[in-house]
């Protein structure tokens, strides 16, 4: 990266202590001017896209068509039959799907509100990436959801509104409070995506033309930067940070509950509200070190903004959720097979050894044993295409998780003459379609608005210097305003 | 291309245009509901209020409705046992489909007004024995032709004189508003 | 035409259709155009909305239970018992509560069909003028001995009215028969009667009033007799809140349904039936002193042991039971008789009620009560009898050949030929309301009303104490166009003239019902009695038959029985191989309830199979072949050889596989076509001293295809046997 | 807008002494495992067949079923007594609270859990969480060629795709006699009538009656004594007694 140092006029922290290495090595350190750097995050949202790009979104569109347009709508037509559900396995892959999605989407907000609460600074340039990562991925559980229904298009009856039957949504159901947990996390999740975008927008706003001027016209929402705007911004995104939170918790919680608050042999256990959170939080990592690996590799500039650092800050926080997860599985497990119940011993027996067994022992693997073996090594955690191995396979092995909790659980209950197997049908195309359409909105998404919150990133260039205490080298922040 | 349909659409012209278009797509909705609620096309008109005039009760015709779920439609025998005796019988236009239907032995093909979907399970008898009167649901029969409902057959309906009905007594309430009542 | 059969016009089908749609549709705008034809003419005790009952008989099976079908606008809704009715008491099996899967079955015949050629797929549809012609045209330019009837079994008016025209006519005698009875081995019971009793008739054994009862082989809570009587018997049994628990004891090779509820369950060696009855007796006979009666004094019951792999100890501890207990109890049936050695089984078995002495008491054993139009027991046609009319079709002595109510193509084993010597019948007409097998190769098919639309009635055979007439009375109007085969043989007979004419003087088929029932009118031990035939027929309909309110049975007389020898010989098999072959009757299906989807639907009760055909095989023996559930075998008898999916199943002898008789139609409508395998095509021609097929007495081989069928099963494979839920359990 | 919940209908009590109102007693000693109580469900209720492929997969649409184990090893493998298995009716259903759109409930005038046919969105939960497993889902819409739907029960809904469905214990026969009763100005008799299955039942194994009345022939018999509740354990008050016996 061959930047002329002399435009570099923010860096004066870098220039009072000369040390290169920092500065290659973090971003807040190697400021750019301001102009450029807005320059190269339009042009690499702007970039006119190659034949490659173009084949892919085909690939996906017809991923999408097939598997979930039509597919949905040749299920709804024929009903659940073409899908693999059966009894006792009534819920699938479906749902496995729904809370696949919702854990994905937990790491937008992990990183993007949990991280700028406490300040960790190496979160500036990709919150976007993963705030939009919540969003789309809470699109696709709530595809999946639907799809799970049986009469889908009645389910606008799960809401509470007032009617002459005098009908309202059980209360005391988890899937009612579920339902509501999801849709209030879509609406904030989405608004505090937008929140920090404004003033991107605004930016984009000013360096494009043609119909692109239009449509960041209106979403910008008149923003000028001026003082009055910046502070009622900070302030609203302050609100929504803190508010987020325990709203991210309680979904993933509430989804827990479903099985948690249910009477069937290794469902009613009362650490599957912060079992479920922690694996959330696993899947989530992965996937956002996965999309920044992707985004790093395809897109223009971006080889500036997203550096090894990141990789290694991220990979850092996934081998502790992985020790959180492999904590809180141990004592899941633990105590349900102390708990000596016969059916809970019967249904711990048929995970590893039934013949989904393999999927267990991948589980463990994919989500304890690689990360482990591969995230303690600074050098392997900052490799990019090494820790976005590591990501998907977490993200399969959480997929597996979810898998095994639900139609492999379900196997197994109280009534023994009516134990099968759950075979998949139709959900693989449907699945594949929720997974292709997630691509598909990100990789639309990184055409239409910036993926970089450049001003989060030139705002944290600002604060940032090398200060020397005795002989190390430390990168400090200070306070802003 | 697109901005110059959106330019048309802005000048008064365009505007009067999505105006009307607005306006056809809410009155064929509202008439696609409208036809819903009107009496159907019947093999016969039947005037209602001529025979309810000449004194023949609702049970005459009816007679299930106070024995058991349905009130039923008459036989065509018992038409035909009054209107084989009346003259006009024979030289009507209006009553030439029933005088074939009897002479052709062919059933006449009544389209039912007063319905509830399947999954409800209706019972004349109970609301008979309850006291209920038939104008209460079917309307004042002797204002009508055609039978047509006075109202939508709907649960919220339904529950709000079964409601009304129980008043302050509990087991009535617990019986009258519980799911099986009505749907199994 | 009598007043009840003007019932027929006004049952009109009302509205059927516009109902259905209503039910269908729901309350979208288009259920507001749903149609609804009145009646023409409501009949007075009827109120749309409300249901009306009608008394029947069931015809899914010659047992004869009494039937009331609640019918709502002239559609038959539901089946229920007759809880008057002295066999059944309200109650109904399986098959039973699916006759209206018949009734409105799809695949059903719709019309008088004339084939182009034999064998040949297309039919012309035909009018019943035609269709009578034809018939008239068959009895009148035949010689009379050259036309047979073949009957289903069960004794009910269109057999009387067609021996009644046999014996005017000089025609053959109708020819009764029916899987079912085949599987009953019904001549066998019936000749060991005669031989024992000197009366030819159907033992009838009170399950229900004894102790203990042992059961060699007889499946009688499934299909054998009266499965709805013998089941209540069965339950009087195991009353434990009125009498102390009785036991039950079954001896047979693969458990059955049966077998399932015996408190001890004997896999013996197959053939060796005889003489483990023998040797209880024997030791039975020692238990309770005096001295040893000859019919036993022969048997060594150590030989017994070991010939039939039940322990002596055993054989000595339910020797202590069955001398213990006062009147114990002991049935023959089903498979054991089966066998080359079935006549004596049968009276080894019924020597060993004689040593118990409970002939005539209550809990024991009497003979059938006689139905009270009847003199003699008249029982269904032996494999063996059936195999003397193929002959004499090979023979060209039969040209027209009528079938009613029985489907020879399948039911009887293919190496009896019949398909073969039908080729020498130069007409057969058939009766039947399905597109069965026998249909297919008929040149006419004249089809019957199904047994809910038609009038009739049906002796009882056996089951109950008091002497039954079931009477049957159609529920609802014809369906299709079809007609009472006693109605066009009448009118056929009219139009033939002669004899024929004079044999069947009446005007329709309730005319000639009334003709048969007039004699009961006024007997004194009636259930009904009036003062003129309308009244009385009225009566018979409404109540659903007539009986008498005495007991009926007879006692039989155990007078030298003990005296007699009966050769204590293990049974001959057939064939080459290492297997026992036991075909069994489907408990659900059995012979034609395959074209019934919720037959079908119906868990096996021992294997909850649904759908299909299975082999059973020992979990042992399935170890040792290297075969698992649901890998298809090839079995290979004598006679011929068919391929089928395994059911590893833990009760049965490892040297035998069994197979469910009741699958593997070739025709016979969507839901039975195509569907399983029919294990009677693996049965020789082999009979036993009785006449019945020795079914049970083949041996087979057995080898393993590689291919794999996976069964329908009702119940979990991981959870019932544990297989696949890891290694150990 | 006034829900029914504020109509102040009584709370369900969870107490054990809740005896419910009807209830079942089922003989397994007895039982022979002819499948006519299923086939009886099955016509009176409308069931829908699935075929091979279907059934074989888990999806049958039995409202009873009869389940069957095996104890010890040829050749002294017994077969279990039968053990019909449909809707316990439980008095605290496990299914009942999960249901998001209330399709299952309780019914406080007839003591049943209530499957509301045309309030479910197909969400399969309370199936799920049966510890009995009786539930059925329509998976598709299973064909009934005609004429095939002329035997079709007017009482009972015909259900399409999407729905749960379960025993009812009959509940159009329990209307019907009390609607019968009613307007006979009298109370239901015991023994007046039956549900289907204990109706056809050829060896009289299945009783059904009211549990809440000492002097009815199901009251009695459950009180005979040695009978069991299926998964008592679970505290969901069923209303099915068996008796093993043997």
């Amino acid at each position: 990266m061959a930047y002329e140092k002399k435009h570099a006029e923010h860096a004066h922290a870098a220039h009072a202590h000369g040390e290169e290495h920092f500065r290659e090595k973090h971003l807040m350190l190697d400021p750019l001017p301001r102009g450029q750097m807005n320059d190269m995050v339009m042009e690499s949202m702007m970039e006119k896209p190659t034949w490659k790009f173009w084949v892919v979104i085909a690939i996906l569109s017809a991923i999408v068509a097939y598997g979930l347009v039509y597919s949905w709508a040749k299920m709804i037509a024929e009903g659940l039959g073409i899908a693999g559900v059966n009894r006792p396995a009534y819920w699938g892959i479906f749902l496995v799907n729904t809370v696949f999605w919702i854990g994905i989407s937990h790491a937008g907000t992990f990183i993007s509100a949990i991280l700028r609460v406490f300040k960790a600074e190496f979160r500036r340039p990709f919150t976007r990436a993963a705030e939009l990562m919540t969003t789309f991925g809470l699109v696709q559980a709530g595809f999946s959801i639907f799809m799970h229904m049986g009469r889908v298009w009645l389910s606008y009856w799960l809401m509470p509104y007032p009617n002459q039957r005098m009908l309202w949504p059980n209360l005391h159901s988890p899937l009612t409070w579920d339902l509501l947990a999801i849709t209030t996390y879509l609406l904030s999740s989405t608004m505090y995506l937008f929140l920090p975008l404004i003033p991107d927008l605004a930016m984009a706003r000013d360096r494009s033309t043609g119909w692109r001027k239009n449509f960041y016209k209106i979403l910008a929402l008149g923003f000028r930067g001026t003082e009055g705007e910046w502070t009622h911004l900070r302030n609203a995104m302050n609100i929504f940070a803190f508010a987020i939170i325990p709203v991210m918790f309680s979904v993933h919680t509430i989804v827990s509950w479903d099985f948690a608050a249910a009477t069937r042999p290794g469902w009613s256990s009362t650490i599957f509200g912060p079992y479920f959170v922690v694996g959330a939080l696993h899947s989530g990592m992965g996937a956002v070190i996965v999309v920044l690996a992707v985004i790093r590799a395809t897109m223009k500039h971006m080889k500036y903004f997203i550096r090894a650092e990141h990789f290694d800050a991220i990979g850092k926080l996934m081998l502790i959720i992985s020790m959180a997860w492999a904590y809180f599985f141990f004592n899941d497990y633990m105590v349900q097979w102390y708990g000596g119940d016969k059916w809970t011993k019967q249904l711990l027996h048929f995970h590893e050894a039934g013949p989904m067994g393999w999927m267990w022992f991948a589980m463990l693997i994919f989500n304890i044993v690689i990360p482990w073996a591969i995230l303690w090594n600074p050098k392997w955690r900052s490799t990019p295409w090494l820790v976005s191995i590591v990501g998907i396979l977490i993200n399969v092995g959480m997929w597996f998780e979810r898998y095994i909790i639900i139609p492999v659980s379900l196997t197994i209950n109280r009534m023994p003459f009516t134990w099968r197997l759950y075979k998949p049908g139709v959900e693989i195309p449907l699945g594949l379609g929720t997974l292709a359409f997630f691509i598909l909105l990100y990789m639309i998404a990184s055409k239409l608005i910036p993926l970089i919150p450049v001003w989060e990133v030139q705002e944290g260039q600002m604060a940032h210097e090398l200060k020397k205490f005795g002989r190390e080298t430390v990168v400090t922040v200070s306070e802003l305003e | 291309m697109i901005k110059r349909i959106f330019d048309w659409l802005k000048q008064p012209l365009g505007l009067i245009a999505v105006g009307i278009a607005v306006l056809a797509l809410f009155s064929l909705a509202a008439y696609g509901i409208y036809t819903t609620q009107q009496p159907p096309e019947q093999p016969i008109q039947f005037p209602h209020q001529t025979h309810v005039a000449f004194g023949i009760q609702c049970l005459y015709c009816h007679p299930g409705a106070a024995k058991g779920p349905a009130a039923g439609i008459p036989s065509q025998a018992k038409c035909w046992g009054c209107h084989n005796q009346i003259a006009k019988t024979q030289t009507s236009l209006l009553l030439a489909p029933l005088k074939d239907a009897v002479t052709s032995g062919t059933p006449i093909e009544w389209v039912p007004v007063a319905q509830v979907p399947d999954f409800v399970q209706f019972n004349h008898r109970a609301h008979i024995a309850a006291g209920k009167n038939c104008e209460d649901c079917h309307g004042d029969m002797s204002k009508v032709t055609i039978a047509q409902n006075p109202q939508v057959f709907n649960m919220g309906w339904c529950l709000n004189c079964h409601v009304e009905t129980a008043g302050q007594d509990h087991e009535k309430l617990v019986k009258l508003s519980d799911c099986g009542t009505c749907h199994y | 035409m009598s007043e009840q059969f003007s019932r027929r016009d006004f049952l009109k089908l009302a509205g059927v259709g516009a109902a259905t749609t209503a039910i269908l549709t729901g309350c979208g705008p288009a259920s507001r155009y749903v149609k609804r034809e009145p009646y023409m003419q409501m009949p007075e005790y009827n109120y749309n909305g409300q249901s009306t009952y009608y008394a029947t008989t069931c015809r899914e099976c010659a047992a004869g239970c009494g039937l009331v079908v609640r019918t709502s606008q002239g559609r038959a809704i539901k089946t229920e018992g007759n809880a008057n009715h002295p066999l059944n008491l309200g109650k109904t099996c399986a098959r039973g509560q699916a006759t209206l899967q018949g009734l409105y079955n799809p695949d059903r015949v719709t019309n008088p069909m004339k084939r182009a050629s034999r064998g040949a797929d297309s039919t012309q549809a035909m009018d019943w003028e035609a269709a009578i012609q034809a018939v008239a045209d068959a009895l009148k330019n035949n010689k009379p001995e050259e036309i047979a009837f073949l009957m289903g079994m069960a004794p009910d008016h269109l057999f009387d009215l067609v021996t009644d025209l046999a014996k005017a006519t000089g025609m053959n005698a109708p020819v009764r028969f029916g899987a079912l009875g085949m599987f009953d081995a019904r001549a066998t019971l019936s000749k060991a009667a005669e031989n024992l009793f000197g009366q030819a008739s159907l033992p009838f054994f009170d399950v229900g009033g004894a102790q203990v009862v042992f059961s060699f082989g007889a499946n009688f809570l499934e299909t054998w007799l009266s499965p709805v009587s013998y089941t209540r018997g069965f339950a009087g049994l195991r009353e434990a809140q009125t009498k102390q628990r009785g036991k039950f004891v079954q001896f047979e090779s693969r458990m059955s349904m049966t077998g399932g509820k015996a408190d001890e369950w004997l896999p013996l060696r197959p053939g060796t039936e005889a003489l483990v009855a023998l040797a209880i007796g024997r030791l039975a006979a020692e238990i309770l002193g005096g001295s040893m009666p000859r019919v036993f004094a022969s048997v060594d019951p150590k030989d017994a042991a070991t010939k039939s792999g039940i322990k002596l100890e055993t054989l000595e501890h339910l020797a202590e039971m069955f001398a213990s207990s006062n009147g114990a109890l002991a049935i023959p049936g089903g498979a054991a008789l089966g066998q080359s050695n079935g006549l004596a089984v049968a009276e080894a078995v019924l020597a060993l009620n004689a040593l118990s002495g409970n002939f005539g008491k209550p809990g024991g054993v009497y003979l059938s009560a006689l139905a009270p139009n009847q003199t003699e027991y008249n029982r269904p046609a032996s494999a063996r009898e059936m195999q003397a009319l193929v002959q004499n079709m090979f023979d060209g002595k039969i040209k027209v050949l009528f079938v009613h109510g029985v489907n020879p193509l399948f039911e009887l084993p293919a190496s009896l030929e019949f398909g073969g010597a039908s080729k020498y019948v130069s007409q057969i007409i058939s009766f039947a309301s399905f597109p069965d097998e026998t249909a297919r190769e008929a040149d006419f098919i004249f089809p019957d009303h199904h047994g809910l639309e038609s009038w009739g009635y049906q002796r009882v055979a056996t089951g109950s104490a008091q002497p039954v007439l079931s009477g049957a009375q159609p529920v609802v109007s014809p369906y299709y166009n079809t007609r009472a085969t006693a109605d066009v043989l009448i009118a056929a007979a009219q139009l033939a003239g002669g004899s024929f004419a004079a044999a069947l003087p009446f005007k329709d088929e309730v005319e000639f019902l009334q003709s048969k029932i007039a004699s009961l009118m006024s007997e004194a031990d009636g259930s009904i009695s009036g003062p003129d035939i309308a009244t009385f027929m009225a009566y018979f309909q409404q109540h659903g038959g007539y009986w008498k309110l005495t007991d009926g049975r007879g006692a039989p007389s155990a007078e030298d029985m003990l005296n007699r020898t009966i050769a204590a010989e293990e049974a001959e098999f057939a064939g080459e191989g290492e297997f026992f072959f036991v075909p069994f009757v489907s408990p659900t299906l059995a012979e034609a309830g395959a074209n019934k989807p919720w037959l079908q639907e119906l868990a096996d009760p021992t294997t909850t199979v649904m759908w299909n055909t299975w082999v059973e095989m020992n979990s042992e023996t399935a170890h040792e072949l290297g075969i698992e559930n649901d890998d298809m075998v090839k079995i290979v008898s004598e006679a011929g050889e068919l391929e089928a999916p395994v059911y590893v199943y833990p009760a049965i002898r490892p040297d035998t596989i069994a197979m469910p008789f009741g699958q593997g139609h070739t025709a016979f409508g969507r839901y039975a076509e195509g569907r399983g395998v029919n294990p009677a095509d693996l049965l020789g021609s082999h009979f036993n001293e009785a006449g019945d097929l020795a079914f049970a007495g083949m041996k087979v081989k057995v080898t393993k295809t590689g291919e794999k069928k996976l069964l329908s099963r009702l119940e979990s494979v991981m959870g019932v046997y544990g297989i696949g839920l890891g290694e150990e359990k | 807008m006034a829900t029914l919940a504020d109509l102040k209908i009584s709370e369900v009590k969870l107490s054990e002494e809740q005896t419910g109102k009807w209830g079942m007693v089922i003989d397994q000693d007895i039982c022979t495992g002819c499948q006519a109580c299923v086939a009886a469900c099955a016509m009176e209720n409308n069931l829908s067949f699935v075929g091979e492929v279907d059934s074989g997969y888990g999806r049958s649409m039995h409202w009873i079923r009869i389940e069957r184990f095996w104890e010890g090893a040829y050749p002294e493998v017994k077969m279990t007594p039968n053990q019909p298995m449909m809707c316990q009716q439980c008095g605290s259903a496990p299914c009942e609270p999960v249901c998001p759109a209330y399709a299952t409930m309780h019914s406080q005038a007839e003591q049943l859990n209530l499957q509301v046919y045309n309030r479910c969105v197909g969400t399969r939960y309370c199936a799920n969480n049966c510890p009995y497993q009786v539930r059925s889902f329509n998976w598709r819409d299973y064909e009934r060629p005609e004429p095939l739907s002329n035997q079709l029960n007017p009482d009972v809904t015909v259900r399409r795709r999407g729905v749960m469905e379960k025993c009812t214990f009959c509940i159009q026969r329990i209307h019907k006699a009390q609607d019968k009763a009613k307007s006979e100005g009298r109370e239901v008799v015991d023994g007046e009538f039956t549900t289907a299955c204990a109706q056809a039942c050829p060896a009289n194994a299945i009783t059904f009656g009211r549990v809440d009345d000492p002097e009815s022939l199901v009251s009695q018999l459950a009180h005979r004594g040695h009978g069991v509740k299926h998964l008592e354990e679970l505290g969901a008050l069923p209303s099915v007694t068996y008796f093993k016996g043997g």
